[in-house]
């Protein structure tokens, strides 16, 4: 294979060079254990106190409110069970959405085998919730509110400024998801009265296997992992040093970058949104048209199934997903296409493209060229398309 | 994941399209698990002279409809009938075990133009015993998810 | 400062080269998310099956019976909590011990405020737990025994072949925490009857933040972290493929090595013994004479404490740790320490000195050589030991 | 962790050893907590003319030893009793919080000697209202462990 386009950069990320240089020296000379009071841990120390505030400053929020995490799945398990076990005396109420990440969704409906109960709100052709769904289904027993930030499979944001603001109006703590959003776009969790967030490192160019849960500082939550004094005592494992100290380095490109990064992702965005537009047919964008993340493009391809169309684009080098990642080992149509009112069939079809910030315009061109005639191939063996063109 | 076989017959299958009257069609699958299959036939004495298919579906379900119609093709509707999903799936070099629901599709889908054929010519076969070919049993969630 | 000797193999290894070449690749080549399905994904999840085979032949076990983890503190919540959590309907009695790490401790201790019963059996002088004791321990609704491997402080090793018999006898699941063990010994999981054990690769010359649970097929267990597929649905979030890699890489070597390992490292821990014990008085060796870890020497130096012993060793660049470094931020006398028996001041004063593959003879002739001295001077500023010297 | 005034004092204390014939001795701290401090004092004329320590202990015990004796050297004993533990903190530029313990204790081995002066000599000093040498409050564990 020669060419390589990879456009599945929600998936994840290839760590940026500068985020493995800066790694380098933790593996095997500055390699202490943190908890250690020599040189060597104080070194690591040291390393991890600076990443620490680089991601607390992202986020305007202080070095006392990150706890770093295995990644978004852990942070994401931490946050829901660790609000849920620590207020049942409150009440055994959740509210989350039908559009979450499995990392949020299965651990609910872990939750509701334990004897909690989850409202699931459902979203709109856009997958956007109902702000008044969402005050309807407050109870008095609702002890957290579970909202991501932004869909990593058809790219919506919610309006997360509005969430915040009837979880502190009714006193419930909320969680956001925000694997996909950071490095994306500006977070401040003091504006958006943001309770707990998830994060994760290789969604934005740092290295696999680190996340971070930011807690609000006197939030009750119960810790997912025990044992070591580690992060204050709340997440126990010797410190991966190195991811850390590489996530604290993605964080920092993307921050100094950011809107440099958010122009320039958009635009072969809406390049390769329009492109496909002029020369396929029967193309539907999933997701919302304007409050979307600026790498997301989510297309149903009408008539076709993804993997058949994810096989065919590997054997020209290009690499993207059908629905998630994480999910396409299960081949089950997703759970997000879905709940916007897909047909089984049109979820089947669709395609996510994620651009990142080493696509180039010559990529877009790539996948636009290549894209429609192996559409064409695959829509002439489909028993589906046959009826629309008029065949037998 | 896939085998070069399987790669090979989902990027070049063969007999790919439709019959001008055919003398049976079948379809099997359904949208919900992504996998439809439609086989077309042309039977003389007897034996399938002609068979094409339309697929959508994953690489393995274009690549087991693809390899179906090949060891059909020739054969007599008995012979046909003995196709095996099993047969299908080691001729194209194994399926990893999520897709094996592709190789019984395929055998389905032979079985049910047979079926086809057999009641436009009101004929019996043996191997259609027990064949319901609106019996649409769920191929996956076989793999339970553990909490 | 000049010369470093690092001599907190215990605590935490620098990695080897090899294991950071093999991880290489992996952080911004072949950098695909395991589950996807295209070129980049494949190489990826190909990685991750291979460095699962090599994992699963150092144990006997079968490459299904691994599942990757962020290192041994999730690998022990994992394996108690999920225990204790699938098996409530046949009892909430758990066995452990009191010199466990608190990896193992605390999660029981929280499983004690979620109504479960914990039994912690005692040891005795050398760390080591009593058969009669344990057999007289289990009951009917005895769930789990969860009895470490080896000891990270003391390196005392337990009877675990025994303990698996025993378990076996009484139908409850054996669990032990192998992470100081692994690596520095021979572990054959079936031959020792262990149901669930963890490891962590940061303790044999891995990367941090990676570890693994081995779960024997068929045991009743739920996940810590839910949500995608990954690990055959056990346990979700994107692999951490370099660190899987670097993983098996450090096993393979420790492996191939294992004897002349075991080897060169007891031959420098007896000489550190040795060595020390002629030339300070009021030396007392804590953990086992004979079954012990190869390179774990831990003594305790009367009359003095032993952070200032940490801060005066430092200074002339030695590391080593008192007590666990997981443990040395709270300055608590360690529990291992007191559970064999110590009083409060000789607690304090313990010195661990672990020795690993790139400790030399002249590291340990430097210790020899520095020690005495520093133990010196700290004792004639101590008011402990002037009673001893017979002073005012 | 430390200051470097911290490890200086540490690594050269001053006044480390036994007062022969003092004025008075105070001892705090117990083993439990791993630190104990003894302070010896020859007193002339309510003037604190010689002190010296010895202490079992973190690094950071040491040290506090190390410059309470430092600051109470030539001192009336009234002065004395004024040395707060915030100013022997200050005075090392600083102790991380776990260590802030050390510092009441280098105060309080300080206040424990002084009593042990006026008990000897059947005096009373304001300083020492409520000062009760045998009160050993537990140090450590200020910080609770959540679950
Ligand atoms: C015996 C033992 N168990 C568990 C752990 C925790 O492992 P990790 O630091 O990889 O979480 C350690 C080391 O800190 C250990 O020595
Ligand atoms: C929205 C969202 N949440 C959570 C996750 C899980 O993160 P990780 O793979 O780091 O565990 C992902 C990515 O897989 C994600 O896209």
């Amino acid at each position: 294979m020669n060419k390589r386009v990879y456009l599945d950069y929600s998936a994840t990320t290839p760590m940026k060079q500068e985020v493995l240089d800066a790694m380098m020296p933790y593996f095997n000379v500055s390699f202490g254990n943190p908890s250690s009071i020599y040189t060597y841990g104080r070194e690591s120390k040291g390393a991890i106190d600076k990443a620490r505030d680089i991601i607390a400053k992202s986020l305007n929020s202080s070095p006392d409110e990150i706890f770093f995490t295995a990644g978004g799945s852990e942070s994401d398990n931490w946050a829901v069970k660790g609000i849920a076990y620590a207020n049942r005396s409150k009440g055994k109420h959740i509210i989350t959405t039908n559009v979450e990440h499995h990392a949020v969704l299965h651990t609910c409906e872990y939750l509701e085998k334990e004897g909690y109960e989850v409202t699931y709100l459902s979203v709109d052709e856009y997958g956007l919730i109902s702000i008044d769904q969402l005050k309807a289904a407050i109870r008095p027993d609702t002890i957290l509110i579970t909202i991501m930030f932004a869909n990593n499979e058809i790219g919506t944001i919610q309006p997360i400024k509005e969430i915040g603001q009837i979880a502190r109006n009714n006193n419930v703590y909320f969680h956001t998801d925000a694997v996909q959003a950071y490095g994306n776009m500006k977070i401040d969790v003091n504006e958006l009265g943001i309770d707990l967030m998830s994060v994760s490192a290789h969604k934005l160019y740092g290295p696999k296997g680190t996340g971070a849960l930011y807690i609000k500082k006197g939030v009750k939550i119960h810790q997912l992992i025990h044992g070591g004094g580690q992060e204050k005592r709340r997440r126990a494992g010797t410190e991966n040093v190195p991811g850390i100290v590489g996530f604290a380095k993605a964080v920092q490109l993307a921050h100094e970058n950011l809107e440099d990064h958010i122009k320039h992702i958009t635009s072969l965005r809406d390049k390769l949104i329009t492109g496909l537009k002029e020369k396929i047919q029967y193309l539907k964008l999933n997701g919302h048209p304007t409050k979307r993340l600026p790498g997301n493009v989510n297309y149903s391809i009408e008539f076709v199934e993804g993997e058949s169309l994810l096989l065919s684009l590997d054997m020209v080098g290009i690499a993207c997903s059908s629905g998630s990642a994480c999910t396409s080992g299960s081949l089950d149509p997703s759970h997000v296409l879905m709940a916007i009112g897909l047909t089984h069939e049109v979820a089947h079809g669709s395609l996510r493209l994620t651009v990142g910030d080493f696509t180039s315009e010559e990529d877009i061109d790539y996948v636009i060229e290549k894209l429609p005639p192996i559409v064409e191939k695959l829509r002439q063996m489909s028993p589906l398309y046959e009826k629309v063109k008029g065949g037998n | 994941m896939y085998s070069d076989k399987v790669m090979e017959h989902f990027m070049n299958p063969r007999n790919v399209g439709e019959i001008e009257n055919p003398d049976a069609v079948g379809q099997v699958g359904n949208p919900k698990c992504g996998d439809i299959m439609k086989m077309y036939l042309k039977i003389e004495d007897d034996v399938i002279v002609d068979v094409k298919f339309k697929t959508f579906g994953c690489g393995s379900a274009i690549a087991t409809s693809s390899i179906a119609t090949e060891m059909i093709k020739g054969k007599t509707v008995e012979e046909a009938l003995n196709l095996t999903n099993r047969a299908v799936a080691e001729a194209l070099d194994g399926l990893p075990p999520v897709k094996m629901h592709c190789s019984v599709l395929a055998e389905q889908a032979v079985k049910s133009a047979i079926y086809d054929y057999a009641k436009r010519n009101n004929l019996s076969y043996d191997g259609l015993d027990g064949f319901d070919p609106n019996d649409e049993h769920d191929h996956h969630h076989d793999i339970e998810e553990d909490h």
